[in-house]
């Protein structure tokens, strides 16, 4: 089955890095295919960073991400700018303290698209203490709710993907993020 | 060991270059294309190679022709702009028989056009973008893996045949990350190098569809490479309109006279297709979505999918127009590959194109669309 | 001895310019390319300093050195 | 046994004589005084090759017996870049003109310089286009006429030694065709320099330049390149009036610092315990 998932927020966050880590998840260690791509040039200067994942268990052909099952989103204008195209009865993950929630209420009613809310950065700062690995608290909020790729796999990934030294405190995020929902 | 990474298509084409025993790049800054640079410049230092980023892309192209005839398997990466610039020594490598590897990334065009976004657009420029006759060999890739794979094949097409050889990648196909597989037996061709100095080496005397072995400089044949048109000794003659035939006919059949063992095409459901969608490189990617749909639907249609559009596979193209009452080509411009298939088809099948600029790729319906409007 | 090779010299007489003790005239003797050439006219003041043999642009003079 | 031909014409190929230089063309000279220097270093002939662009001066490596790149106009200079780095252990020498190297090839001849890459180039500056037929060119004198400047140029000229020496070259120096003596010795220190070299070399087009500029033999050229040379030495305690229309001779930089291909060899062996990769094309796979 193909699941189409997008995470924005703005620059700094780290979205992009959470894009690639879920695509190596279900690439390298859930034995899924996955095709991670990203919004470039001054697109993402402008502030709204985006990135995109399709996963699926057969081979995937169109690389593009459609129409979402899955939004992630960690600021508010990039959610505005990026939730048009969410599926009906889509999947809408937010970090309640950078969005504006009335203004995607009649949204969120329209679509019937089910709502999580995650306070990634929140956690990342206050619990975990280092704000950078907000994106990490998140991919551990997405797991948990999407099963989009198995634990096992988004640890393994994170483990490959973030900087020597800098393990523990980012498996300690993803566990957080796991937890909040 | 096999061993399997999730990275960029940039990344990939960098990967398969060291795999290919590349170990000189040099290059310009530009987008989409970068990565490559940058990736090269990492890891060329590891494996005892040399990296130097050229003032602009008409020094790229000039300096790994230069580190060619010092023995080395050498690449630029680009862009339309950048191979737009490049042209003149790309046109200097065809007529020295000079092997390398010119990655374009193409981007949305003309001039400077959409960096950031997707076109097929140097599809022709490729093909005659320097002045003259010559017969260039260009692979498309589809996919990261694709990338890998057709950089390390341009490197071995290039040392066959004394060529340059150009990957036509885009924007979608180097920024995407998908698994890379990266083998543990991987074939290259290595540069077939003359017999030791005897005074009789004479390194332009190839047969008609030919080349001879190549030496390095340094190695003490004393050879003299000119992009003037010139003998068998490489001396120029400049006004025998014999000796100039004789060049640019074999420059170009050694390439023409090979087009069955160079050109590589995919072929899927073809056998008994009415409608055979023709694509090369990532518009590719939308076909089997769109042939699926409609062959749950009982509307016979195929895919050809090029990996070489030059040599231009032109026979396997005129096989499918003689059992296929329609062609198909989806191309991210607004029509340059759809020439050729016409011209292959002989018109012996409609061909319809489905061009698209703007910087995005087709999306599966647009070609599922043009099948229903063909089927009626 | 002096030697000036006929088939390779183009008659631009810097050999007579450059020689710092006037070795060379202008001859009478043309060659197979209509050029006048030049001549070691006063070959005893030669000092076989090799000036005229590095300035002859078509490499044709040749200055006899001292046999060992 | 003695020897009866020039002792320059053994460097040469010998098949390819007479070469094409217009009688009294200065290319020859300068192609004597490179070998007279070359015999002064330890530098083996048969490890030196040529790169050249376009150009009267850019067909000199076709000559000798050596291997040599006759590339495209303005270029030699990127060409030479990736034969120098793709193996260090040749000597590369380029061969160039006025309008190859500080026109088309301008931007490539300041960052080469800027590289300090170890490469010897020779421009041979005759102020004109010879083989275009006599348009002037970036370093022809104002008030010279060229087929393109009828009138005479109103450019302002360049100065390429300066140029050179201000864009980083660790050896600079300039003498003309009338002082074989100097040249071949500024060439000898150029093929000694571990980095960047540039000799130019002012020299006589009887051709073209002599004949729009009212001196129609090259013994006319010859002589006015003489008279107007003044050392730099000498020039530098003259003031702007006096030096006008002069050609200051002498070495213009000598100044031996961090070359690229150094650079390059140092970061290899500091990331990669294999030894420096050349002629890679040539080797299969471990």
């Amino acid at each position: 089955m193909r699941t189409e998932v997008r995470i924005a927020g703005f620059g700094g966050q780290g979205v992009i890095m959470a894009g690639v880590i879920i695509g190596k998840a279900a690439s390298l260690f859930d034995n899924k295919n996955a095709v991670q791509t990203q919004s470039y040039g001054p697109e993402a200067r402008g502030g709204a960073s985006r990135t995109e994942v399709v996963i699926d268990d057969d081979e995937i052909d169109y690389p593009k991400v459609t129409s979402p099952d899955i939004l992630v989103a960690m600021s508010h204008e990039a959610l505005i700018k990026y939730m048009g195209d969410l599926k009906d009865e889509g999947v809408l993950i937010i970090d309640p303290d950078m969005i504006v929630e009335e203004e995607i209420v009649d949204f969120v009613n329209e679509h019937k698209i089910k709502l999580y809310r995650a306070p990634a950065t929140k956690t990342a700062t206050e619990d975990v203490g280092l704000r950078i690995v907000a994106n990490i608290v998140m991919i551990g909020a997405i797991v948990k709710v999407t099963e989009v790729v198995s634990v096992d796999a988004a640890k393994q990934a994170i483990l490959d993907s973030v900087p020597k030294g800098t393990e523990d405190k980012n498996i300690q995020a993803f566990e957080a993020g796991y937890a909040l929902l | 060991m096999v061993e399997e990474r999730f990275v960029q298509g940039n990344e990939a084409c960098a990967l398969g270059a060291i795999a290919a025993n590349c170990r000189f790049f040099a290059g310009y800054p530009i987008t989409p294309s970068t990565e490559i640079a940058e990736q090269m410049s990492i890891l060329l230092p590891k494996y005892g190679g040399s990296f130097v980023q050229m003032e602009d892309e008409i020094a790229s192209a000039g300096a790994i022709i230069g580190a060619s005839w010092s023995g080395m398997k050498a690449m630029t990466a680009t862009s339309g702009p950048g191979i737009s610039l490049m042209q003149e020594n790309i046109g200097y490598g065809f007529i020295t028989e000079t092997p390398i590897v010119i990655i374009n990334v193409q981007r949305g065009s003309p001039s400077t056009g959409q960096p950031t976004m997707s076109a097929q657009a140097d599809m022709m420029q490729v093909r005659w973008g320097s002045h003259g006759d010559y017969e260039p060999i260009a692979l498309a890739p589809s996919s990261v893996q694709e990338f890998f794979d057709f950089t390390i094949k341009a490197f071995n097409l290039a040392e066959e045949y004394r060529v340059p050889v150009t990957v036509l990648a885009d924007e979608v196909v180097g920024h995407m990350r998908e698994k890379l597989i990266i083998p543990d037996d991987i074939e290259i061709v290595t540069r077939k190098r003359p017999e030791k100095v005897d005074g009789q080496y004479l390194p332009f005397d190839a047969p008609c569809d030919g080349t001879t072995p190549m030496p390095a400089f340094g190695d003490g044949f004393n050879i003299h490479v000119t992009g003037l048109t010139h003998d068998e000794r490489g001396y120029p003659d400049t006004n025998d309109p014999d000796t100039h035939t004789k060049l640019v006919e074999r420059l170009c059949n050694k390439v023409l006279m090979h087009r069955k063992d160079i050109c590589s095409v995919k072929k899927e459901n073809c056998d008994d297709a009415d409608i055979v969608i023709v694509s090369c490189g990532s518009p590719y990617r939308s076909v089997g979505a769109a042939m699926k749909k409609a062959r749950e639907e009982g509307i016979k249609v195929g895919s050809l999918k090029i990996d070489t559009p030059w040599p231009f596979p032109e026979e396997e193209i005129a096989e499918i127009a003689k059992t296929a009452s329609d062609i198909i080509v989806p191309e991210m411009n607004l029509g340059q590959i759809v020439h050729e298939v016409e011209r292959a088809a002989h018109g012996e099948a409609n061909v319809h194109l489905i061009g698209k600029i703007g910087g995005i790729l087709h999306k599966p319906d647009e070609i599922y669309d043009k099948i229903k409007e063909i089927n009626g | 001895m002096i030697i000036i090779d006929s088939k390779l010299c183009k008659g631009c007489d810097i050999c007579i310019a450059t020689c710092p003790k006037n070795v060379y005239s202008k001859s009478d003797k043309v060659n197979t390319k209509n050029v006048y050439l030049p001549f070691p006219e006063h070959e005893e003041g030669c000092t076989k300093c090799g000036l005229c043999e590095l300035s002859c642009p078509d490499q044709a003079i040749y200055v006899e050195k001292e046999v060992e | 046994m003695v020897e009866k031909e020039s002792p320059y014409k053994k460097y040469l190929r010998e098949e390819r004589l007479p070469h094409i230089f217009c009688p009294g063309c200065g290319n020859g000279t300068v192609m004597s005084t490179f070998f007279k220097g070359l015999e002064g270093t330890d530098i083996d002939f048969e490890n030196v090759a040529m790169v050249s662009g376009i150009g009267c001066s850019s067909r000199i490596p076709g000559y000798a017996k050596c291997d040599s790149l006759h590339t495209t106009h303005g270029r030699a200079l990127s060409f030479a870049t990736g034969l120098k780095v793709g193996n260090p252990d040749l000597d590369v020498v380029v061969f160039t003109g006025d309008g190859d190297a500080a026109s088309i090839g301008g931007n490539h001849l300041i960052h080469a310089a800027r590289r300090n890459i170890n490469l010897t180039v020779i421009c041979i500056n005759n102020n004109i286009y010879g083989m275009t037929g006599g348009q002037i060119s970036p370093t022809s004198p104002k008030g010279s006429f060229g087929t393109t400047a009828p009138y005479g140029s109103r450019d302002m000229p360049f100065n390429l030694a300066e140029l050179v020496s201000a864009a980083g070259a660790s050896y600079v120096a300039r003498w003309t065709t009338t002082h074989p003596l100097q040249l071949s010795k500024a060439i000898q220190k150029g093929l000694e320099n571990d980095g960047f070299s540039f000799i130019e070399v002012v020299s006589q087009c009887p051709t073209y330049f002599g004949r729009k500029n009212k001196m129609k033999t090259p013994l006319q050229m010859f002589e006015w390149i003489k008279e107007n040379s003044i050392n730099k030495r000498r020039a530098e305690k003259m003031d702007e009036a006096e030096l006008e229309g002069k050609i200051i001779v002498g070495e213009f930089a000598n100044n031996p610092h961090a070359e690229l291909t150094d650079n390059i060899k140092k970061l290899a062996e500091e990331n990669s315990d294999k030894p420096l990769a050349i002629k890679s094309a040539f080797e299969e796979l471990d």
